[in-house]
């Protein structure tokens, strides 16, 4: 492959222009994504996106790189088969809270223990916009939603500290009203070696009247500019239980151990898809047989 | 007196965690190593202890496909197998017995006279030879051998292959112990026994189970990834590709969930790598939403199902042919699919590693369909002729076809259905697969043009894949019958075993199998009904599933049919009757 | 000038956020109150923002099921409706658009001389009524009144009753918008319009959609819990019923996932309760395995699914019926289940009702089989009878039968195959509910006797299930006709439309609805197709799936079919022009 | 319901002697669930036991309880959907680790922070057992199974640590080898207002050589004996994440809150199950579709 030239944000473009609402945090999450490749110098070919179904999910159309739209809540699996298929290529997961918390939640849970190195970008906007504003796992106790009109009864999901508590070697949290910092933490959990949580604080403008913009300006603050220790769980823990009157943006916690991929022994050397399919000769286990 | 050559029934019983089915596979090498042909059956509760167990080897000098309901030995290793099955034991059979652990009544036998009782210490020699309690089923089989006259130097020599890995330790401890029994035997004072064996010619042969076959026509065919949950009776492919995955350089994977599974292995085949996953019918269930995902994407796919009777955890460790219509019909919307249910360990093989060739070739779900009787029996088989299925790549995009573009119309309309695929990575192939209805590229398209144009397009693939698929329905016996059984899967098995012994009470029959449900081979069922005197159906269910089909498809109906949903498969004997009486 | 009176098709475009869908409703309501009947339509794609969205509202002296492709009103909120649109509209219609935000130029509007344009300020005029911008839609609606020569007094009702709950100042906030767009456009100068509304006799009828119908039936039949997780075109059960769990006092629980809402629903009829989950053909693959569950261990439940194209996430936000042979057959081994289909409101509500009582009372599966088109569609429809099912227990064990036993045995077999059932909590019914096969008392049991009289005694229940049901077709239209019509669900309506327009041409047609699909009503089928002089098989999809079953259960094929499958519903001016060349 | 006379564990023996292997950690569980009912003089009618698929489910045809043996991974739904329907059952939920971290982790997940009052107690074997020994979402890493023969390449999920983080509101941790202490914990988890996890560690004789009992006899130690404070979150946490040196028994964490049905007004007054079904009126509803 030849080196690829110097790459920008529109590189990225698809020619689809996104059918968001007006004001919707996933024009954050984009650029911060389409920015995150371009830094990096991923060029559209190198990588393959799989997306969730939601209206996170509707930017399968909005970015221009391999894309895989798949089921609702199914995005991890079918990128960690990918990524076992393809251990070279960069694999980006992109989706919904009710997609990957709700739908998706196990896929979640063992991916974060499994290490495969995938990074996965959740869109939390706690609802389900797609659905026209249902109750999200990360819907806050009490909200009412169209699901619920009497609020939501349960206790609204941490992604964060479930990420940490399950395993987790890379957890983030973003905010799609900082795609400053969102682009940074999207490159690092690129890079990171091992499987990346990032979740996005994401305003949804038509359905989530609560967790606004100006909500969220008014709360969040990033990590790095505190004395946090990424590499310490408990401490890691414990910002992520914050919520409230300060919510923690930034790198949460990192760990690097190896990569599921990396510990397999039949996944040394050269990856799975350029190895020949023909000549596999069966005959001495056959022998077994007899 | 009269002996009997080479043909006998031996059955083993216990309970749960007795160890007997690795007795039954020794004697069944042994039998196929001295060029006779055997065949296995087990029957097991879903417990891990207690509950009982029983394997049964019935051995033959011409090729058997399933076992008799008389046996000539029965190994009892506790009184419920004697009380259970001492009725069906042959006259002149024996019971091989533990004197200092089973005491044998007349009360147990019923009124048997005609049966002898073998009592081996079995234990006792066991550890006599520094062996464990366990190990009482190799006494076992050595009594077996000596009542049976044969030769030592076979098993033998199979302790050594299987276990010199183990090292030379391991294999003559098994030899020293299989000896014991074969010894204390033979100083026996009694009766010869009516049956031997006298070993034939030396062609060598597999004793192999329909999953071993599916795992190794996976291998074969260049599989480089599998990803399942366990259930029974799937699970063993996934064991046995998690021990085969260092020889072959391949990942087996053991997923959270089937859903993963299903995921995981879309996920790969769109990376470029072939792959498959397999479970049974309550895995399945979780995957029927993935099936359709391969479908509108245009993924190829290869899910194995291995049913056992349901509803839901039904028996589990035990054989029904009722999931049919279920994978023929399964997943929103409508889209193709190829089925194909293999009905025997050649076929499942063979099937198997075309299976590979076929979802890559035309970007189609492939379901091959099996049973807990096809899965975890064993057959002597012929070695498998790798030359059956070539593996061949297909449906791929060349080079020049992406490179450079911008975007690669991955959907664009093509006259076969197929459009050659790149995959991810490769330079100029960018496009989206998108399990919403999409445009060329994979861009979500809703309108009615395009949506015609897509439909039509994934539902001429089917049609393409014809081409490649081998006769979707295998003729077994003269085509000049009297009677056609028509069956499908694992039934095939006991339909030709019953055509020996049809033809030996002077009744033609032969056999029509439906090897390809889908594309259903419509034109060649009509022929077949059409031209036959009598039709019996003969599934492993309750309802009829394929007789429904075949009326669906074709407006034929058999003239009679023979179920049976009991969880056990058929015994050659009730199919015998049925057919002759129907007849 | 010729005036056509109560009858006229009005649609609106716009992109999706415009928020048209509520003006259509408000159109219907007015329609219906002024004593005539509407039937709404809406496509929108699955996104929540852009995107051409179109609501058509038609009226019609006479009852009406479908509309035509013509239009004589058209709202255009952007310059996409007048471009897809213009040419639909008939002779002498008119668009009304706003002329500060969308000039329309005769390239527009292709060479079409004879439509007629009715430029209304309607941002402007909402604003200076204290409106907002979205409100233009209210002033679009006056504007259509006034065209109409319709009185204003209904709609200030209307408004009055819609927004009472919100206050006065709403009310009247929108009955001032709704006025200044009257008032325009009375005043402009203008020949009068050849469509116009003569309100009739005030029988109250109610504009319903097919998943409140399905609610309000769910309520009437004893509901006590609903569980789902959000699917369009199902979602809206979940939150119609979200909203009236307060005054019904009943729960409503959006589960983490379907597999959690089929468990959820399970375990609430397990104990006791009437209960019911909903999705579309995605969400019911993930309830494919509880439904196995659910029949094996005999609990009852009741499932809605709402069709939509697949395969997979497929065209979210549009119509068909691929799903037939998937619900059929769904789930691993074979068991009895009930699968209706309603064809109207009506039908919705009255089988929604009786669901519970037929899963109650014979401890079966019940799948209510609807599609987007009927979900979502809203139709004038009599006020529902609440006679037509009265909710009444059954199924359940009397104290006697259980109080003081050690086991109770609720899986002892049944000439019915029903045996009554005890719930959790009541003093001596105890029992395990087993997917496992188990015995009478629900202990795991794999003897091959007790797994005969299980499954036997499972499916006896459908047949004895057949006693409470309706009959499971129904016929529309003289029983003497040269062309029966073969259908089921929603496009019932499109044929019963198409009735309408036949018999004006002189072809005497009618409908064989076939309602309940299992248990199949094969006699029925086959007298009718053995009567009818020529049938037309009308679906929804591309393979004919109810052709399919018709096949195979009668062997009888209609004489032709017409199939769609591009997302839409069949338009009845398609239907009558392939009815006629085909008769 | 007359008052219940004293009960004995051999009460709520059903009959059929437990198929399990000779020294299996299961027969622990048996004897700490029936004791637990006796103690607290719950009638086999007055309580559901929700079990799932595995050898730990097997237990439904030894216990004298109304039962129901649902799907692999699907108890905690069914047990849900019940108690909700008749909040005055009492329902108990026993599954394997395969079966409610593995196929059943998204309910697990849900359950915690939904917060119903259903106890949900874990055989935790770190192993497939019904089927034979594959790795099991607990699984040691490294540790070869029969799926894994070259050892677990994932890290084990920590049940206990994901529970607190889930937003459990009872996490405890029991040892089939001290029926006492786990008689102990179970009953306090029935008693508990609210979802209760107990993880018990399940020696399993046949395919489990490495966590066997007298690996955890060196191990396990009761933080009843400690100066543990169940009630911070923090501590709770830190606590769980302990395996190898030492593993704490008892309970971790406990938070009490309004349970999901006390919350849910719809849910006030008599339960479900017995209210009429007869005569809803919809005639009242019915009018504003008119
Ligand atoms: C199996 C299945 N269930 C449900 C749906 C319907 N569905 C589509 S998107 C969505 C939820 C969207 O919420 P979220 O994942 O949070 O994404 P958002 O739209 O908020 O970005 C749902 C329930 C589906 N497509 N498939
Ligand atoms: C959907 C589904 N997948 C797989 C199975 C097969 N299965 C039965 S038990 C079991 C795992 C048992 O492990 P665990 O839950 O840990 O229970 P244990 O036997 O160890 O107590 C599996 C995979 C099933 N019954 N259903
Ligand atoms: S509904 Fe919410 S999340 Fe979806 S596009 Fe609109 S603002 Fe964004
Ligand atoms: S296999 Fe393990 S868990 Fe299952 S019964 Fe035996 S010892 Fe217990
Ligand atoms: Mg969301
Ligand atoms: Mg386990």
């Amino acid at each position: 492959m030849p080196a690829s030239p110097q790459k920008k944000n529109a590189d990225y473009n698809s020619g689809h222009f996104p059918t968001w609402c007006p004001g919707c945090g996933n024009f954050g999450i984009w650029t911060g994504v389409k920015n995150a490749l371009a830094e990096l110098g991923i060029a559209p070919s190198q990588v393959l996106v799989v997306y969730g179904i939601g209206c996170s999910g509707n930017m399968s159309s909005f970015v221009k790189a391999y894309g895989f739209h798949g089921l609702h809540g199914r995005a991890l699996p079918v990128a960690i088969g990918a990524k076992l298929a393809n251990k070279d290529l960069k694999v980006i997961v992109l989706g919904g809270d009710g997609d990957g918390y709700g739908e998706g939640g196990n896929h979640f849970i063992h991916a974060l223990r499994g290490n495969v190195d995938v990074t996965y970008i959740v869109h939390d906007n706690q609802v389900y916009g797609l659905t026209k504003g249902q109750m999200a796992p990360t819907t806050e106790h009490g909200q009412p939603t169209s699901s619920t009109p009497e609020g939501a009864l349960e206790q609204a999901l941490n992604p964060v500290a479930l990420a940490i508590a399950a395993g987790g070697s890379f957890v983030a949290q973003g905010f799609a009203g900082d795609v400053g910092q969102l682009t940074q933490i999207i490159k690092d959990a690129i890079t990171h070696p091992g499987f990346a949580h990032v979740n996005v604080l994401q305003p949804c403008v038509t359905f989530n009247h609560h967790n606004t913009f100006s909500w969220f300006y008014k709360r969040v603050y990033k990590v790095e500019t505190t004395k946090h220790d990424f590499s310490n769980k408990q401490e890691a823990f414990a910002r992520s239980l914050e919520w409230g009157e300060k919510i923690p943006t930034g790198l949460l916690y990192r760990e690097i151990r190896p990569t599921w991929e990396g510990s397999c022994a039949e996944l040394a050397g050269i990856p799975l898809v350029k190895r020949p399919i023909e000549n596999t000769s069966i005959a001495a286990t056959l022998q077994k047989y007899t | 007196m009269k002996q009997t050559v080479n043909r006998f029934t031996w059955k083993i019983g216990g309970a749960a965690g007795d160890g007997i089915m690795v007795t039954g596979a020794m004697l069944a090498k042994y039998a196929t190593r001295a060029g006779l042909w055997s065949v296995d059956y087990s029957e097991y509760p879903s417990l891990i202890r207690g509950g009982h167990n029983v394997q049964v080897v019935q051995v033959d000098e011409e090729q058997i496909f399933t076992h008799d309901q008389g046996n000539e030995m029965l190994v009892a290793l506790n009184e419920e197998t004697v009380r259970l099955h001492a009725a069906e034991l042959t006259s002149g059979g024996v019971i091989i017995h533990d004197p200092d652990r089973l005491v044998i009544n007349a009360a147990m036998l019923g009124d048997r006279q005609d049966i002898r009782l073998v009592p081996v210490p079995l234990v006792k020699l066991s550890l006599r030879e520094g062996g464990k309690d366990l190990m009482r089923n190799t006494v076992a089989l050595g009594a077996t051998l000596a009542l049976l006259d044969a030769p030592l130097q076979l098993v033998d020599d199979i302790f050594h292959d299987t276990f010199i890995e183990k090292g030379q330790a391991v294999v003559e401890l098994n030899q020293r112990i299989c000896r014991a029994g074969y010894d204390y035997v033979r100083d026996l004072q009694g009766e010869t026994f009516p049956w031997r064996i006298v070993p034939k010619s030396n062609v060598v042969r597999s004793v192999i189970d329909g999953n071993s076959a599916i795992a190794l026509g996976f291998l074969h065919g260049g599989l480089k990834l599998y990803s399942a949950y366990p259930m029974t009776p799937a699970s063993s492919i996934l064991m046995t590709l998690a021990e085969l995955a260092k020889p072959f350089n391949i990942v087996a994977k053991h997923a959270e969930d089937e859903i993963a599974a299903v995921n995981n292995t879309i996920g790969a085949w769109h990376a470029g790598v072939r792959a498959a996953c397999g479970t049974s019918g309550g895995g399945f269930s979780l995957m029927v939403e993935g099936l359709g995902l391969a479908a509108i994407s245009e993924t190829p796919l290869v899910i194995v199902n291995a049913m056992r009777p349901g509803p839901a955890t039904g028996l589990p460790t035990w054989t029904e042919q009722g999931d049919l219509r279920f994978i023929m019909h399964a997943s929103q919307g409508e889209f193709p699919r190829i089925v194909v249910a293999p009905g025997d360990p050649t076929q499942a093989f063979t099937e198997a590693a075309r299976s590979l060739n076929l979802a890559e070739h035309y970007h189609l779900p492939v379901i091959i369909l099996t049973d807990k009787y096809l899965a975890e029996g064993h057959w002597s088989t012929p070695l498998f002729d790798a030359r059956a299925v070539v593996p061949e790549r297909g449906g791929f995009a060349a080079p020049h076809e992406h490179q450079g573009k911008e975007w690669y119309g991955r959907y664009a309309d093509t006259p076969s259905g197929v459009t050659p695929r790149p995959v991810p990575g490769q330079d100029g192939g960018v496009f989206i697969a998108n399990s919403d209805e999409h445009d060329q590229y994979g861009f979500a398209d809703e309108s009615s043009a395009n949506r015609i144009v897509q439909v039509d397009k994934r539902n001429r693939k089917l049609q393409s894949a014809i081409a490649a698929l081998p006769p979707r329905v295998v003729r077994w016996g003269d085509a000049d019958a009297d009677v056609t059984l028509v069956t499908w899967g694992s039934t095939t098995l006991v339909c030709r075993e019953a055509l020996k012994k049809l033809a030996a009470m002077g009744i033609r029959a032969n056999i029509l199998q439906i090897l390809y449900i889908l594309p259903f081979p419509e034109a060649d069922v009509r022929a077949a009904l059409q031209e036959a005197k009598r039709t019996i159906l003969v599934e492993n269910n309750v309802t009829g599933q394929l007789g429904s089909v075949i009326a669906e498809t074709t407006g034929l109906h058999c003239t009679h049919q023979f179920l049976k949903y009991d969880g056990r498969p058929f015994w050659v004997e009730e199919l015998v009757d049925f057919t002759r009486s129907h007849t």
